[in-house]
C-alpha cells in the first residue's frame, strides 16, 4: 500500500522535487539574508491607490519566512511518501498530484509573502492567497463530503473575516493616508478610529488563528491530507493570524480594551482547547484543538501587552511549530502504518517505531515544556510575561500549560505504549522528516541562541523598540521554575487520574457540540438557504405582475420626485386658440379610441379600434404643421395594420375567441385600472410638467430651418432626416432591418427568402 | 481617429453578413474578423482618448447639435471596447460551439454597431435610436432558435425593456422641451437652468429606463428567466456587454447631465441599490443552477453600481467605473465556463467566482476595495456594512454552486460539471482568455483604476 | 369579388408606384422621404399578394430579390454615409458642399442626400416584403397542417 | 396647449399600461402600441414653436418646429419595427405552446422552474 506502482513514479517525483527543491532554496536563501541583515524590497504596483510592492526581511519577518520554508521541507519530503498512497488508496489517477505540490508551494510561497510584506494591501492579498491555497487543499480528497464541508467552512470564516482587515486597512488609510505599514506605525494616534481598525485587523486575525468562537473551522480542516493538515497547523494559515497580530502590533497595542479582548480571547481558547483536547480519540482531532489551544497562549502573550510577551509570543511560535509539525506527521505515519486514526485503536509502537517514537517524544516534551527542549525556555518566557502581569495571569498560565501536559501526554502514551498493535514499517521518508523536527527541538534545547535572537528581533518588529530573549538554564527556585514544576505536577495529576476531568470534559466537548459557534454556522447555513428558498417563491413569474413591478414603482418615484421639488407655478394650462379646435377634436378622438381598446376583447375590432387610432394620430400630426409625419403616421399604421390581420389570421379562431371571453376575476378588476391610471398619471405629470416650460434659449430647430437652404433642401424635415440628423435615420432603417432579421429568424428559420 | 470608424466598420460588416449563410464557417469567422478589428479599433480610440483627451466629430460638418455629435470620451470609449471585447470572445464561443443560426453572425455585429453607437454618441436622441437598436437585436438573440422557454423570456424580455425604452422616450421628448437642444454638452448646460420639477421628473424616467436595463431591484422581474434560458454564450452578451449600457446611462445621463438630480435622488439609490445587493444575493444563494446564481448576482452586483453612483463624486463615480468593468468581465467569464467541459475550466470558473466574492488576485478585488473605500470616504458605517455582508452572500452562493457543480460527484460519481464529452482547447479559448485577463487585472490593477480615475473624471467635464 | 380585386390591383399598381416615385423624388422639395416612399410601394406590393396570391406575385424576380435588397439598401447607405471620410471629411458631409449650386435634371437637384434616400427607400421596401413573405410563407405552412 | 396634449399623453399611455397587464398577448403587444403612440404625441408637441409647415419658400409668421417631426418619424418607425418584432415572437410563442394566455404561459414557467428546484443544493 505504501509504494506506489512504478508508472506513477513520474508524476509524482517530480513535481515533489520542484516543491522541495523551492522550500529549501528558499528557506537558504532567507537564511542567507537575514544572516547578512535583511533587506528591503520595494516596487510600485498600485500608483492610483498608493499601493506598493514593499517586502522587508525584518525579525518578524524573517521568522516566519523561515518557518515557513523551513517546516515546508520535512513536510514536502513526506508528503512525496505520502501522496503515491494516498492517491493510490482512493483509486485516484497520479494526474492529481501535481496540484497538491503546486498548491502547497502556493501556500509557502503566500506564507512568505505575508511575512515581508510591508504595505496593508499587499498584506491582505497574501493573506487572503494563503485562504485560497489552504481551501483547496482542505478539499483535496474533494469527492468526500466531509472534505468539501470543511473546505467551504474554512473559506467562509477566514475568507469572509479577511475582508474586516481590508476594511481596517482602508478605514487607517482614510484617517492618515497612507497603506505603508512602516508610515502607518509612525502616523498612527491612539483613538476611536485606530482602536475600530485594530479590532477590524485583530478579528481577522483571530479567525484565522482559529480562536474562540471562530475556532471550530480548524478541527473540520482534519478532512485534509495529513501533510496539508501538518503544515496548515504549524507554519501557515493558523500562524498567520499571529503573525498579523505581531505584525500590525504598534496598531493593537495602545488600546486596553483591544489588549483585554486579546487576553480573554486566548484564555478562553486555551481553556476550550485544551479541555476538549483530552476528550478526543481521534489523533488529528486532538491535535486540530490542541493547535488553537496554544496558539491561545501566543494571543494571550500579546494580550499582556510590552516587549517581553511579544518576544516570548514570537519563541513559542517558533517552538509550537516545530513540535506541532512533528506531531502531525507523527499521527500521519501512525495511521499509515496502523490503518488506524484512533487513539483507542493503536499502542505499545514504540516497539515497532522507536525513532518515531523518541522523536515524538522530543516534540510533545517541547510543547509541554520539559527541559532539555527548546519548548522548555517558550514556556520560561510565557511564564514571565505572565508574572509581569499579575499572579491571576501566572496562575491562568499554569493551568493552561498543566492541561497541555495532560492532553499531550495521554496521546503519546496511548500510541507508542500499552499493549503492541500490529503495524507495518514506514519508508524512511516518513520517519526521517519526523526525526529531524524532533533533533532539531531537542538541539535547540541544548543550544537556544539562534530562536532567542531570531525572537528578540521578531519582537523588535512587533514593538518598535529593542529587545531582548536572555534564555538559559537556572537550578534555582525563581517562580519560572516553580511555575514549570507546578505545571508539570498538574500534567502528571490529570494523566494519571483520569476521572478528575472525564465527567466535566466531557460535558464541555458535548455542550460545544450542542449550541456552539459549529452549530450556529450549520443553522446560519441552512437559514440562508431556507430563507433564500422562501424568497425565491415570492419572486414574481408574471409578465403581468413584472410590468407593473416596474410601473407601480415607476409610479411612486414620480411622486417622490413632485413632493421634492416646489411646483408652484411650474404647470400652465397654455393658451388654447381657437384655430386649434380641430387639433383638439383629433386628440380627444385618439382618446376616445385609446379607451375604446382597453374595452375590446374581440381581436379583429382591437385592431380596427387601433387602426383608427393610428389614423386620428395622423390627423394630430397634421394639424400639428407636420404634414411629413402624418404622411409616414397613414403608411406606418396601415402596414402595421394589416400585418396585425394578417398574423391574427394565422391563429385559429377558437383561440382568439377562448381569449377573448375571458373576464378578468378578483382583485385584478379594480387593480389594473388603478395601475392603468396611475402610469396615466405619471406620463401626463411628466408631460405636463416639461410642457409647461419650454425652452427659453433659441432652439437647434430654429437654425435647422435657417440652414436648410445649404443642405439644398426645401422641406425641412427631410432635411434633417436625410442630413443634419442622417445619423438617426440610418439607425432607425437599421431597426427595420434587424426587424426583418427577427421575423426572419423567428418565422422562416432565418431564410430570407 | 474619428470615432465613426469603429461605428461604421460593423455596422457595413452586419449589413453585408446579413445577406450570407451564418452557419458557414466562412461567415462566422468573417463576423469574428470584423468583431476584432471594431474591438482593436476602440482600444486604439480608448488609448488616443486617455492620453489626449476626448475625440469629437460632427456628422455632416455641421455645427454640434445642428449635426448629430459622435463624442468619444473615457467613458464612452472604455465602455464600447469593453463591450465590444465581451461580445468578441462570447461570439467566437458560441463560433467554436456551433449550432447558431443563419443570422447569427449578422445580429451580434448589429448589436455591436447599437453598443457601439450609444456608448459614442454625443446626443440624446441619437443615444435612443443606438439604444432600441441594441434592444431590438438583443431580444431576437434571446429568443433565437428556441423553443417555449427562450420564447418566453425573449417576449417578457422584449415587454419590460420596451415599455423602459418607451419611458426613455418621453424623458427625452421633455428633455427637448425644456432644453431646446439634443446634443449632451448643450443639455447639459441648458437643463441646470430649467424648471427644477419638470427636470426631477425627467431625472425620474431615466432612472426607471436604465433601472429595468441594468435589472435593478425591484425593475428586474425580467431578469432571471431570459439569462437562465438563454444560451450561455448570449447569457454572456447580455450580462457583460447589454447590461452595461444601463450603468452607462446611470453614469451619463446621472452624473453628467444631471448631477443636481442625481444629487437629490442620492437617498433613493441607496434604498435601491441595498435592496437590489441584499435581494439578488439572497435569492442566488439556493439556486439549482448556475446560470440562475448567476441572473441573481447580476442583480445583486448592479446594486453595487447603484451604490457607489449614490455616494458619488471621483471615489464614488471612479467605483461604478471599475465595478461595472469588473462584473462584466466576471459575468462574460462565467456564463462562457457554464457549458465547458475538460483541463482548467474548473480553474476559469473558480477565478471568476473568487473574482466575483472579491479575492485578490482577480480583478474582483480591486472593484470591492473601490467600493469600500467609496463607502468609507462617504463615512457610513451602514454601507460598509452592507457592502461587507453583500459580499459575504457571494461568498455562500458562488462556492456552493461551484462546488455542487465541479466538486461533488452524484449518483454516477462523476460532478455535473464533468459529465459530457471534453469541449475542444479552441472552444476553451476564449473563456481562458477572459479569465486571464481577469487575472491580469487582479496582478497588475493600474490601468483597470486608471480607466476608472479618467473615466470619473471625464464625467465631472461635462457638468462643470 | 376576386376578380374585382385582381383587376383593381393591376390598375392600381403603376400609379401607387408613380406616388411612392414622387414622394421619394420630391421628399427635398416637399413633403415625403424615402421611408414613406419605401412603405408606400410595399404597400403596392403588397395589394399584389393580396390579389393574386402569393406564388403568382413572387413569380417576378424583382420582387424575390427583394428582401436581400433592403441590405443591399442598407450597405449603400452607409457606403454614401461613409464616403467623405475617403476625403477627411466626418460621415455623412453633404454633397455637394454649402453654397455650390448642384445638378439639376429639370426641377431635381441631385445631391448626396437623395442619393441616401434613395438607399433607404430600397430598405424599407425590402424590410417590408421581407416580412410580408415571411408571414405569407407562415400561413401556407398552417393551411397545410391545419386546414380552416 | 399645453395641458390638452399632456392629457393626450397621459389617457394613452395609462391605456398602454392596462393593456399590458391584460392575460392576452395581443393585447400586450395593442399595449405596446397605445404605449408607443404615448410617446410620440409627446414628442411632437414638444416642438418649440407652432404654425406653418417647415417647407421652404416660408411665409411670415411661425413655422412648426421640424426638429420634432423628424424626431417623430424616427420614433414612429422604430415603434413599427418593433411591434412586428412583438407580433411574430407572439405568434412563435403561439405555435411552440399553442396558447396566447399568460396564465397558460406563467404555468409553464413556475412548471419549468419547479423542475429545476426539485434537487437540494448541497455542497
Amino acid at each position: 500500500m505504501i509504494d506506489a506502482p512504478r508508472g506513477r513514479a513520474a508524476a509524482h517525483s517530480l513535481p515533489a522535487a520542484v516543491a522541495i527543491l523551492a522550500a529549501a532554496t528558499g528557506f537558504a536563501a532567507t537564511l542567507w539574508s537575514w544572516s547578512h541583515g535583511g533587506g528591503v524590497l520595494d516596487l510600485p504596483w498600485a500608483a492610483s491607490l498608493d499601493i506598493r510592492l514593499r517586502f522587508e526581511l525584518d525579525g518578524l519577518g524573517a521568522l516566519y519566512t523561515l518557518l515557513a520554508t523551513g517546516v515546508a521541507l520535512p513536510v514536502f519530503v513526506y508528503a512525496a511518501r505520502y501522496l503515491p498512497a494516498h492517491l493510490a488508496q482512493q483509486r485516484r489517477p497520479a494526474s492529481h498530484a501535481p496540484r497538491f505540490y503546486g498548491l502547497l508551494v502556493l501556500f509557502m510561497v503566500s506564507m512568505a509573502g505575508l511575512a515581508m510584506a510591508q504595505d496593508m494591501v499587499v498584506l491582505f492579498v497574501f493573506w487572503d492567497l494563503t485562504a485560497v491555497a489552504s481551501y483547496f487543499l482542505i478539499a483535496y480528497d474533494r469527492h468526500e463530503d466531509s472534505a468539501r464541508w470543511a473546505a467551504l467552512m474554512a473559506l467562509l470564516v477566514t475568507g469572509v473575516s479577511a475582508v474586516l482587515l481590508l476594511i481596517g486597512a482602508l478605514v487607517l488609510y482614510a484617517e492618515y493616508g497612507t497603506f505603508s505599514v512602516p508610515e502607518l506605525f509612525e502616523r498612527a494616534q491612539p483613538g476611536g478610529t485606530l482602536t475600530l481598525a485594530g479590532g477590524l485587523i485583530a478579528v481577522a486575525a483571530l479567525a484565522k488563528s482559529a480562536q474562540v468562537p471562530l475556532h471550530f473551522w480548524l478541527p473540520r480542516a482534519m478532512a485534509a491530507p495529513t501533510p496539508v493538515s501538518a503544515y496548515l497547523h504549524s507554519a501557515a494559515m493558523v500562524a498567520a493570524g499571529v503573525l498579523l497580530l505581531g505584525r500590525l502590533y504598534p496598531l493593537i497595542e495602545p488600546s486596553a480594551l483591544l489588549r483585554d479582548g486579546l487576553l480573554v480571547v486566548g484564555g478562553v481558547s486555551i481553556a476550550v482547547g485544551g479541555v476538549i483536547a483530552l476528550t478526543r480519540d481521534e489523533m488529528k482531532q486532538l491535535l486540530a484543538y490542541s493547535t488553537f489551544s496554544q496558539y491561545g497562549y501566543v494571543v494571550f502573550l500579546y494580550g499582556l501587552g510590552g516587549a517581553k510577551a511579544a518576544v516570548a509570543a514570537a519563541f513559542y511560535v517558533i517552538s509550537h511549530a516545530l513540535a506541532k509539525s512533528a506531531l502531525f506527521l507523527t499521527a500521519g505515519a501512525v495511521t499509515q502504518a496502523t490503518g488506524s486514526k484512533k487513539l483507542s485503536e493503536v499502542g505499545g509502537l514504540a516497539r515497532g517505531l522507536p525513532l518515531l517514537a523518541a522523536a515524538s517524544a522530543a516534540a510533545a516534551a517541547a510543547i509541554v515544556a520539559l527541559p532539555l527542549t527548546v519548548g522548555f525556555f517558550a514556556d520560561e518566557l510565557f511564564f514571565a510575561a505572565a508574572l509581569e502581569r499579575g499572579p491571576w495571569a501566572a496562575a491562568l498560565a499554569v493551568a493552561a500549560a498543566g492541561l497541555t501536559f495532560a492532553y499531550l501526554g495521554r496521546f503519546w502514551i496511548a500510541i507508542f505504549l500499552g499493549p503492541p498493535t500490529p503495524s507495518r514499517r514506514l519508508p524512511p521518508a516518513m520517519l526521517v522528516p519526523v526525526a529531524a523536527l524532533g533533533a532539531c527541538l531537542v538541539a535547540t534545547g541544548f543550544w537556544p541562541e539562534p530562536v532567542a535572537s531570531l525572537a528578540a528581533a521578531a519582537g523588535e518588529a512587533s514593538v518598535r523598540a529593542p529587545t531582548s530573549a536572555a534564555v538559559a538554564y537556572h537550578l534555582d527556585a525563581r517562580s519560572e521554575n516553580l511555575m514549570a514544576l507546578a505545571t508539570w505536577s498538574i500534567g502528571l495529576t490529570l494523566l494519571v487520574l483520569p476521572m478528575l476531568w472525564r465527567a466535566p470534559a466531557g460535558a464541555v466537548a458535548r455542550l460545544g457540540a450542542r449550541v456552539g459557534p459549529e452549530r450556529l454556522y450549520a443553522a446560519g447555513l441552512r437559514r440562508v438557504n431556507r430563507l433564500s428558498d422562501r424568497v425565491h417563491d415570492l419572486e414574481v413569474r408574471d409578465l403581468r405582475a413584472r410590468v407593473a413591478a416596474v410601473l407601480v414603482p415607476a409610479g411612486a418615484l414620480v411622486a417622490l420626485g413632485f413632493l421634492a421639488t416646489p411646483t408652484a407655478g411650474s404647470y400652465r394650462v397654455g393658451e388654447i386658440a381657437s384655430r386649434d379646435a380641430a387639433l383638439v377634436l383629433m386628440l380627444a378622438l385618439a382618446c376616445v379610441a385609446a379607451v375604446a381598446a382597453t374595452l375590446q376583447n374581440h381581436h379583429l375590432t382591437l385592431t380596427l379600434v387601433l387602426a383608427t387610432l393610428g389614423f386620428a394620430l395622423a390627423g394630430v400630426y397634421a394639424f400639428f404643421g407636420a404634414p411629413d409625419v402624418a404622411l409616414v403616421a397613414v403608411v406606418v399604421e396601415t402596414l402595421l395594420a394589416l400585418l396585425l390581420f394578417g398574423v391574427l389570421a394565422l391563429i385559429p379562431a377558437q383561440v382568439l375567441r377562448r381569449e377573448a371571453e375571458i373576464r378578468t376575476r378578483g382583485s385584478r378588476r379594480w387593480r389594473d385600472p388603478l395601475i392603468g391610471v396611475v402610469s396615466g398619471l405619471f406620463a401626463f405629470v411628466l408631460a405636463w410638467g416639461a410642457l409647461s416650460r419650454p425652452a427659453p434659449e433659441r432652439s437647434v430647430a430654429a437654425e435647422h430651418i435657417e440652414l436648410a437652404p445649404d443642405a439644398h433642401a426645401k422641406d425641412v424635415v427631410t432635411a434633417i432626416l436625410a442630413d443634419f440628423r442622417g445619423l438617426d435615420t440610418l439607425g432607425e432603417v437599421t431597426v427595420v432591418a434587424v426587424a426583418l432579421i427577427g421575423v426572419v429568424a423567428l418565422l422562416r428559420r432565418g431564410r430570407l427568402w | 481617429m474619428s470615432p465613426a470608424i469603429p461605428l461604421l466598420l460593423p455596422w457595413a460588416a452586419a449589413a453585408a453578413l446579413a445577406l450570407a449563410d451564418g452557419q458557414r464557417r466562412l461567415v462566422g469567422w468573417l463576423a469574428a474578423a470584423a468583431l476584432a478589428s471594431t474591438f482593436a479599433l476602440l482600444c486604439v480610440l480608448a488609448g488616443e482618448v486617455f492620453t489626449e483627451g476626448p475625440r469629437q466629430i460632427v456628422a455632416g460638418d455641421w455645427a454640434p447639435g445642428v449635426g448629430i455629435v459622435l463624442r468619444a470620451d473615457a467613458l464612452g470609449a472604455l465602455f464600447a471596447a469593453l463591450s465590444v471585447g465581451v461580445l468578441l470572445a462570447a461570439f467566437v464561443h458560441e463560433l467554436l460551439k456551433g449550432g447558431q443560426g443563419r443570422l447569427f453572425p449578422a445580429l451580434v455585429l448589429f448589436l455591436c454597431t447599437g453598443l457601439v453607437g450609444l456608448f459614442l454618441t454625443g446626443d440624446v436622441f441619437n443615444f435612443y435610436v443606438f439604444f432600441e437598436l441594441t434592444m431590438i437585436a438583443s431580444y431576437i438573440l434571446a429568443a433565437y432558435g428556441g423553443q417555449g422557454r427562450e420564447l418566453r423570456a425573449g417576449f417578457v424580455f422584449a415587454v419590460v425593456n420596451l415599455l423602459g425604452s418607451f419611458l426613455f422616450l418621453l424623458g427625452v421628448a421633455a428633455v427637448y422641451h425644456v432644453t431646446g437642444t439634443l446634443e449632451m454638452q448643450a443639455v447639459a448646460a441648458r437643463i441646470r437652468d430649467a424648471e427644477p420639477s419638470a427636470v426631477v421628473l425627467i431625472a425620474v424616467f431615466f432612472f426607471v429606463a436604465f433601472g429595468v436595463k441594468l435589472g435593478l431591484f425591484p425593475f428586474h422581474f425580467w431578469l432571471p428567466p431570459v439569462y437562465a434560458s438563454a444560451r450561455p454564450g448570449v447569457a454572456a452578451m447580455l450580462s457583460g456587454a447589454v447590461a452595461n449600457v444601463g450603468s452607462y446611462g446611470l453614469l451619463r445621463f446621472g452624473a453628467d447631465i444631471l448631477p443636481a438630480e442625481l444629487r437629490l435622488g442620492a437617498g433613493v439609490l441607496l434604498v435601491l441599490g441595498t435592496a437590489s445587493i441584499l435581494y439578488g444575493a439572497l435569492q442566488a444563494v439556493s439556486r439549482r443552477s448556475v446560470s440562475e446564481v448567476l441572473a441573481y448576482s447580476a442583480i445583486g452586483q448592479a446594486g453595487y453600481v447603484l451604490i457607489a453612483l449614490g455616494i458619488g463624486g471621483t471615489v464614488g463615480l471612479a467605483a461604478a467605473v471599475i465595478y461595472t468593468i469588473v462584473n462584466s468581465l466576471n459575468k462574460t467569464l462565467l456564463f462562457l465556463a457554464i457549458d465547458l467541459r475538460g483541463w482548467l475550466v474548473g480553474a476559469a470558473f473558480v477565478v471568476g467566482a473568487f473574482s466575483v466574492a472579491g479575492v485578490p488576485p482577480t480583478a474582483g478585488f480591486f472593484g470591492k476595495l473601490a467600493l469600500f473605500q467609496a463607502g468609507i470616504d462617504e463615512g457610513s458605517v451602514a454601507l460598509v456594512a452592507l457592502i461587507f455582508v453583500g459580499g459575504a452572500l457571494s461568498f455562500v452562493y458562488m462556492f456552493q454552486i461551484y462546488q455542487h457543480d465541479f466538486w461533488r460527484p452524484d449518483a454516477s460519481g462523476t460532478p455535473p460539471a464533468e459529465r459530457g464529452p471534453r469541449s475542444s482547447l479552441a472552444l476553451r479559448a476564449p473563456t481562458f482568455a477572459v479569465a486571464a485577463i481577469v487575472v491580469a487585472l487582479g496582478v497588475l490593477p493600474e490601468p483597470l483604476l486608471v480607466a476608472g480615475r479618467e473615466a470619473a473624471q471625464a464625467l465631472g467635464a461635462i457638468a462643470s | 369579388m376576386s376578380l374585382l380585386v385582381q383587376g383593381l390591383a393591376r390598375l392600381l399598381l403603376a400609379p401607387i408606384l408613380m406616388v411612392a416615385f414622387a414622394v421619394l423624388v420630391k421628399g427635398y422639395a416637399d413633403v415625403g422621404d424615402g421611408f414613406a416612399a419605401g412603405a408606400i410601394a410595399s404597400l403596392a406590393i403588397l395589394l399584389q399578394y393580396i390579389a393574386f396570391g402569393r406564388e403568382q406575385t413572387e413569380r417576378t424576380l424583382a420582387i424575390r430579390l427583394l428582401p436581400a435588397a433592403a441590405f443591399v439598401g442598407l450597405l449603400s447607405a452607409l457606403a454614401i454615409a461613409a464616403a467623405p471620410l475617403a476625403s477627411g471629411d466626418p460621415l455623412l458631409t453633404h454633397r455637394p458642399g454649402a453654397g455650390t449650386e448642384p445638378i439639376h435634371l429639370g426641377t431635381l437637384e441631385l445631391i448626396g442626400a437623395f442619393a441616401f434616400d434613395i438607399a433607404v427607400f430600397l430598405l424599407v421596401l425590402g424590410a417590408t416584403l421581407g416580412i410580408i413573405h415571411a408571414i405569407a410563407r407562415e400561413a401556407e405552412r398552417v393551411e397545410g397542417i391545419e386546414p380552416r | 396647449m399645453t395641458l390638452i396634449p399632456a392629457l393626450a399623453v397621459g389617457v394613452l399611455f395609462g391605456c398602454g399600461a392596462f393593456l399590458l397587464l391584460k392575460p392576452d398577448l395581443f393585447r400586450i403587444v395593442a399595449g405596446i402600441v397605445l404605449v408607443a403612440h404615448a410617446a410620440n404625441i409627446a414628442l411632437i408637441s414638444s416642438g418649440l414653436e407652432r404654425g406653418q409647415s417647415p417647407i421652404h419658400p416660408l411665409a411670415e409668421g411661425p413655422v412648426s418646429d421640424p426638429l420634432v417631426q423628424a424626431l417623430t418619424i424616427t420614433a414612429l418607425v422604430i415603434g413599427f419595427a418593433v411591434t412586428a418584432l412583438l407580433l411574430c415572437l407572439a405568434y412563435g410563442i403561439y405555435v411552440s405552446s399553442k396558447t396566447v394566455d399568460l396564465d397558460d404561459l406563467s404555468h409553464a414557467e413556475a412548471r419549468d422552474e419547479r423542475e429545476l428546484e426539485r434537487e437540494e443544493v448541497s455542497v
